[in-house]
């Protein structure tokens, strides 16, 4: 029973004609959504250049507000009330969709993302196959955007962008696979609810896949090569500006903390956590794992394009496939002991990284011409 | 230390080797005939002893009445260094035969002198102005210019 | 003024096409741009309220502005210093420094400007969507400096558009620099910058 | 920088420099011998001490000018300080190409920081210093400066223990740097590279030591030399400099005379006997001359400036043809290429 | 090239940003708290010394680039009376060779470096502007005898307990609020 569902059945008794009952609550959870979702970017945002800052030893944006937590409204108004410019050669409508087509399926991806028990906007019994599906539909807009915007370096970005989305959903899907087959279900509520003991505890290689999947899909440090600043200048929003640059952005940080919900939800149990309520063990996991992305951000060099793909098809897809194996036998064999599958599956991480930072080798070749 | 050699040495061994290769030889410097200056270079790098195997520095100096171009020669081998000049006697289109095919070190500095001073050099693979656009009129670094 | 560029092919073609882009932004250039006075008239502004929302936006402008650094030499490296750690410059909500134009709001010209590069500087001046501001920061940047008669040295680049703050110093110390920004935080502020009441905190 | 591309593949580079030619050789022809030394300050701004190191030491050779012992010491521990700056600013930005978000460049832009302060207190501005005069330097050095120093020697092996464990064994920067952009030696030697470009690729040449010019006969320290002249060995060959820099300050402050004068007895306007001289010392960028014809007047009739960097980059489309475009960016940064010295 | 050390070497780099970010930050906030530069600082204006000068125009000889222009007249005997000078501070490369020329000691580097402008003509200093006041003091650049009056340096090697660079922590809470910076 979702809140939802209670709206609901409460404006059933209050007598409302049928058609409103449905919508109501629908619109009502839209709006709600939509405002989280924006004002925790906002957040995030902040938090992440204050973050940086002090890594870098220095201070960060601390002017707007206190400690400049108003900073980055003021750049969203500032950036909204900017002109709004069209390059001669670009494609004027493909141009004018992509920020949309960028933004509003990470805006979809919340909606099954449960924020405490019962708080979700749709609790659908193929939550997780959702979010997968529509979290790649995002790289289609950055694709039009860059083949709009009729500039080499925009273009040799949605490229990239392409071929790393294709490489990495795949052991994103695989280690995925890996936690449905211990739940039983896509349900996100279900999966949470199965998590006694988080699945990163029960299945670290699997919660390092997606991590790194999940850091590609996203387009973050190491793999932020769609706006590599000193090989593409800036990627695919590079002839965008005003209101749609602002959608790119918030769609990058959107992505960002869609990203960390789902890791929280799938591996990290969740709003479930003694003492505090759920909602706020949920932000405090999510601010967590946002965190160490941008930590990792901070120092990593970024891959060459080469030896991104060949990470992901000769190093990721083969621990992913073998991980599911092992888990898969393990839920076949040792349903309920759960500290058994535990010693096991770190032995296989172990066992697993070693062995491949023994046989596998990142392509740093010279192509000949 | 880096021994700069005798070039009134040099030059009599240099004449000995290419007849009429050299004009002058200081005690600093060793003055070739522009005409020989690939077949001097040539030796200079390949004869045994001297092995000048590191061009530094290539430049020219305008004279008014000739262009004088400058190549410094080392040795890793053997530590030691030389001066070559030649020199040019015309104004209008100038032309000497390139040293980059023999020490690669004077690629971009000969183009340089090519758009500085509009020395031409014959048998340079790529004979671009290097720092100013295509169209600036004249040759900012020779005397006479503004 | 306008850049003439015609599309070209071979890199023979795109050499000449930039020469003659040069030449005929020399032509044009000779003469100062006089500097923008976008403050308001003392008459004028004693009969207008600035709203409410004005002050909003001027806030937000102010608040966050995404430099265009077109670093071209010594001066580049200090303004590095500036929004390096010591100085930091972040603080002001500048550091999100973005490559593109596009989404730039202040041209931040650091360094000489010969008239090879300056064509680019114009172009990518006039790519920036407005509300636009250019700071001219470093002798070589706001008069030629050193290098003013050289065959090669735009004389100063409110030649080639117009300059809101101007920096001396070759180069200025990073406060310097930072102090020249916050000239431009007051001058986005109110559009004006006699009024004694934005004096800044000495 | 013009590049053909097949994909991402580079087929044809070809370096456009220019955008920065600001004519100083023409310039110089106009100006004294003393006016000179700011415009030489301007050429490699990130150690503009050593530039103007080595134009004065051109101008004293050709005008047979002694410089007194105190303002050699204080020159050696200057422009060491300067390469450690220069290198600090090289690898920095270098990691910073690599996609390292400016973190590993701004901590090692902190201890610049600390060079600069230094440099700052000597001679009032903290990136183009005009310190350096024909003879010796423009003023004494204050006492503070001998004792920062020796703090600042003393403290920064620290730092850049920091540094190596910062990124020298991130894999992700191994695979980028290691066999990237490979400069073999002989074609080094061919394209009369210097400096740590040079030494990367395996030659042991250092002007200091194969030439040692002022007082670097004194001192003990080592060469550093790569093996593959790869990306990485670069990077790594600027590390170990900066320790061997460290040395030389080291003993070079043990050996200080206290007292004694800083500059010779030159006036502001001097003219030079006619003649030609080359000189040249190890900047950190390279092998830095100046050429100088004077014809007996105030200025000089003709300066010639030979850049290195300009040099180094002869050889970079041999070196990047084949490779990505993000190893481009790589091996461009590792040759820690300084446009106003290109242009000039 | 193989991941040879599992992973190590990048835990290793982050464990040391991870270090970094429990360090006190290096920032000085500027308008607020402001550095004590270098006694020979040298400020982005000139300090003249009118008295002093006897206007025999060796600065402007001097000057790399020309940019000092002194007009005068003759006034008593070995003096010259000054009409105009004016140095225009856009063009100005503060190397210092004009005030190290000056044989009277007439003119310094001033310690001044805010001195931004909206407009051009703003930056070309006159006579009254250069003139020594008590906004407008003289650094010690080749001027040992101003060095007194001067703060030390505050450098960024040393710690605040040894003099060095002020590292305050300013809370928000008590700066002005509408303070424009």
């Amino acid at each position: 029973m979702t809140l939802l569902d209670q709206f609901q059945l409460f404006l059933k008794a209050q007598g409302w004609p049928e058609w409103a009952y449905y919508t109501v609550p629908a619109l009502a959870g839209i709006v709600v959504i939509i405002g989280v979702v924006l004002a925790a970017v906002i957040v995030y945002i902040w938090w992440e250049r204050r973050f940086v800052a002090r890594i870098q030893i220095r201070l960060g944006p601390n002017r707007c507000g206190p400690e400049g937590i108003f900073q980055p409204i003021a750049t969203a108004v500032k950036i909204l009330l900017k002109e709004d410019i069209v390059p001669a050669n670009a494609d004027k409508v493909l141009h004018f969709i992509a920020p949309i087509v960028v933004f509003v399926p990470i805006l979809m991806i919340f909606a099954v993302v449960p924020f405490d028990r019962g708080a979700i906007l749709v609790d659908l019994n193929v939550g997780i196959v959702y979010v997968i599906a529509i979290s790649s539909i995002s790289v289609i807009g950055i694709f039009t955007a860059s083949w709009a915007s009729g500039n080499k370096y925009s273009f040799i970005s949605g490229l990239r962008s392409i071929s790393q989305m294709v490489s990495y959903e795949i052991p994103v899907v695989l280690s995925i696979v890996g936690v449905v087959l211990m739940t039983g279900s896509f349900s996100m509520i279900k999966i949470v609810e199965a998590q006694t003991v988080p699945f990163i505890l029960l299945q670290p290689l699997g919660f390092l896949l997606f991590f790194m999947g999940a850091l590609a899909e996203m387009n973050r440090s190491p793999f932020d090569l769609l706006e590599a600043d000193s090989e593409i200048v800036a990627g695919y929003h590079l002839e965008y500006s005003g209101m749609k640059f602002a959608m790119f952005y918030l769609g990058e940080y959107g992505m960002a903390l869609a990203y960390s919900a789902v890791i929280t939800t799938v591996f990290l149990s969740g709003w479930q956590g003694p003492f505090l309520p759920g909602v706020i063990w949920f932000l405090v996991k999510v601010m967590l794992v946002f965190s160490v992305i941008v930590w990792i951000r901070s120092m990593m060099p970024r891959m060459r394009v080469d030896q991104l793909m060949s990470f992901a098809w000769k190093a990721m897809l083969p621990m992913a496939l073998i991980n599911l194996l092992v888990i898969a036998v393990e839920v076949l064999v040792i349903p309920s002991l759960q500290w058994l599958m535990l010693i096991i599956n770190f032995g296989l991480a172990a066992v697993l990284i070693l062995l491949f930072s023994r046989i596998f080798t990142l392509g740093g070749g010279r192509v000949e011409v | 230390m880096t021994i700069a050699l005798n070039g009134e040495e040099i030059g009599k061994k240099l004449n000995e080797a290419i007849p009429g290769a050299v004009v002058s030889g200081t005690k600093t410097a060793v003055l070739v005939d522009a005409k020989q200056l690939t077949k001097v270079a040539e030796y200079m790098k390949s004869t045994p002893g001297l092995d000048f195997d590191y061009l530094t520095v290539v430049t020219a100096v305008d004279y008014l009445e000739y262009f004088e171009l400058v190549y410094r020669l080392v040795s890793l081998k053997y530590n030691h260094s030389l001066i070559l000049k030649t020199r040019i006697y015309t104004r209008e289109d100038p032309v000497v035969d390139s040293v980059t095919p023999i020490w690669r070190a004077a690629y971009y500095q000969e183009r340089e002198i090519f758009d500085l001073f509009g020395i031409k050099f014959e048998g340079h693979p790529y004979l671009k102005p290097l720092l100013l656009w295509e169209g600036f009129k004249g040759y900012p670094l020779r005397r006479d210019y503004l | 003024m306008e850049i003439i560029r015609p599309s070209v092919s071979t890199p023979q073609e795109e050499d000449i096409a930039e020469g003659q882009a040069i030449n005929s932004l020399m032509e044009q250039c000779r003469s100062q741009i006089a500097d923008p006075d976008r403050w308001i008239d003392e008459e004028i502004k004693r009969n207008i309220l600035l709203t409410t929302v004005d002050a909003a936006i001027a806030w937000a402008r102010q608040r966050s502005i995404f430099p265009m650094i077109f670093g071209t030499a010594c001066c580049a490296m200090e303004m590095i210093s500036a929004s390096s750690s010591r100085f930091d410059l972040p603080r002001f909500g500048m550091d999100i420094i973005r490559f593109s134009p596009r989404q730039a709001d202040v041209m931040i010209i650091t360094g000489t400007i010969t008239w090879k590069m300056a064509a680019a500087a114009r172009l990518i001046y006039d790519q920036m969507p407005e509300p636009k501001w250019v700071v001219a920061i470093g002798a070589c940047a706001i008069s030629g400096g050193t290098f003013r008669e050289s065959y090669s040295v735009v004389p100063g680049v409110n030649h080639i558009m117009p300059v809101d703050v101007y920096v001396p110093g070759c180069p200025p110390r990073p406060e310097a620099m930072i102090y020249g920004i916050t000239r431009l935080h007051a001058k986005i502020v109110k559009g004006t910058f006699d009024n004694p009441s934005l004096s800044l905190p000495k | 920088m013009r590049l053909t591309l097949d994909g991402e593949v580079i087929t044809d580079v070809e370096p456009i420099v220019g955008y920065l030619h600001r004519g100083i050789e023409k310039l110089a022809e106009t100006r004294t011998y003393t006016q000179i030394i700011p415009l030489t300050d301007r050429l490699d701004y990130l150690a503009s001490m050593t530039n103007n190191v080595a134009y004065c030491m051109a101008v004293e050779k050709l005008g047979g000018i002694k410089v007194p012992e105190r303002a050699e010491y204080l020159r050696v521990i200057i422009s060491e300080m300067i390469r450690i700056s220069s290198h600090l600013m090289a690898i920095g930005s270098f990691l910073n190409d690599c996609g390292a978000f400016f973190t590993p460049l701004l901590y090692m832009w902190r201890e610049r920081e600390k060079i600069l302060d230094m440099c700052d207190m000597i001679s009032g501005q903290r990136l183009l210093y005009n310190f350096m005069r024909v003879g010796g330097l423009s003023q004494d050095v204050p006492a503070e400066f001998i004792t920062s120093v020796k703090k600042f020697v003393a403290e920064m092996p620290r730092y850049i223990d920091e540094y190596n464990q910062l990124v020298k064994e991130n894999e992700v920067f191994l695979a980028r740097s290691k066999g990237v952009g490979i400069l073999p030696k002989e074609t080094a030697i061919a394209i009369g590279a210097s400096g740590p470009v040079l030494r990367a690729s395996g030659m042991k040449w250092d002007v200091r030591k194969m030439d040692p010019y002022s007082v670097y006969d004194r001192f003990d320290f080592e060469v550093p030399t790569g093996q593959n002249g790869d990306c990485y060995d670069r990077y790594w060959v600027r590390i170990l400099e900066m320790t061997q820099s460290l040395r030389i300050m080291e003993q070079a402050l043990a050996q200080l005379p206290a007292k004694g004068p800083i500059c010779a007895d030159v006036p502001q306007f001097f003219t030079l006997p006619a003649g030609e001289v080359y000189g040249y010392i190890e900047a950190p960028k390279g092998n830095l001359g100046f050429y100088i014809v004077s014809d007996g007047s105030i200025a000089p009739y003709r300066l010639h400036i030979y850049p290195p960097t300009l040099i180094n980059i002869t050889a970079f489309a041999d070196m990047v043809k084949g490779w990505k475009v993000a190893d481009l960016i790589l091996t461009f940064g590792s040759m820690d290429v300084v446009l106003g010295e290109i242009d000039r | 090239m193989k991941f040879e050390r599992y992973g190590v070497g990048i835990a290793k780099g982050l464990g040391m940003t991870m270090r970094h970010l429990f360090r006190a930050p290096i920032t000085v906030q500027y308008p607020e708290e402001k550095l004590k530069i270098s006694k020979r600082t040298r400020g982005n204006e000139l300090v003249w010394f009118p008295d002093r000068c006897t206007g025999c125009g060796t600065c402007t000889k001097a000057c790399p680039q020309g940019n000092i222009v002194l007009v005068t007249h003759r006034g008593e005997p070995n003096k010259f009376i000054v009409d105009k000078f004016e140095c225009d501070t856009g063009r100005c490369i503060f190397c210092g060779l004009c005030v190290e020329s000056c044989p009277y000691n007439a003119l310094a580097m001033s310690v001044k470096y805010e001195c931004a402008k909206y407009r051009r003509g703003d930056l070309v200093l006159g006579k009254e502007k250069m003139a020594v006041s008590a906004e407008n003091r003289p650094s010690a650049y080749c001027r040992p005898q101003f060095e007194e009056g001067l703060p030390a340096q505050s450098l960024l090697l040393y710690n605040r307990e040894e003099g060095g660079q002020k590292l305050k922590f300013i809370p928000l809470s008590t700066r002005k609020r509408g303070s424009h910076a």
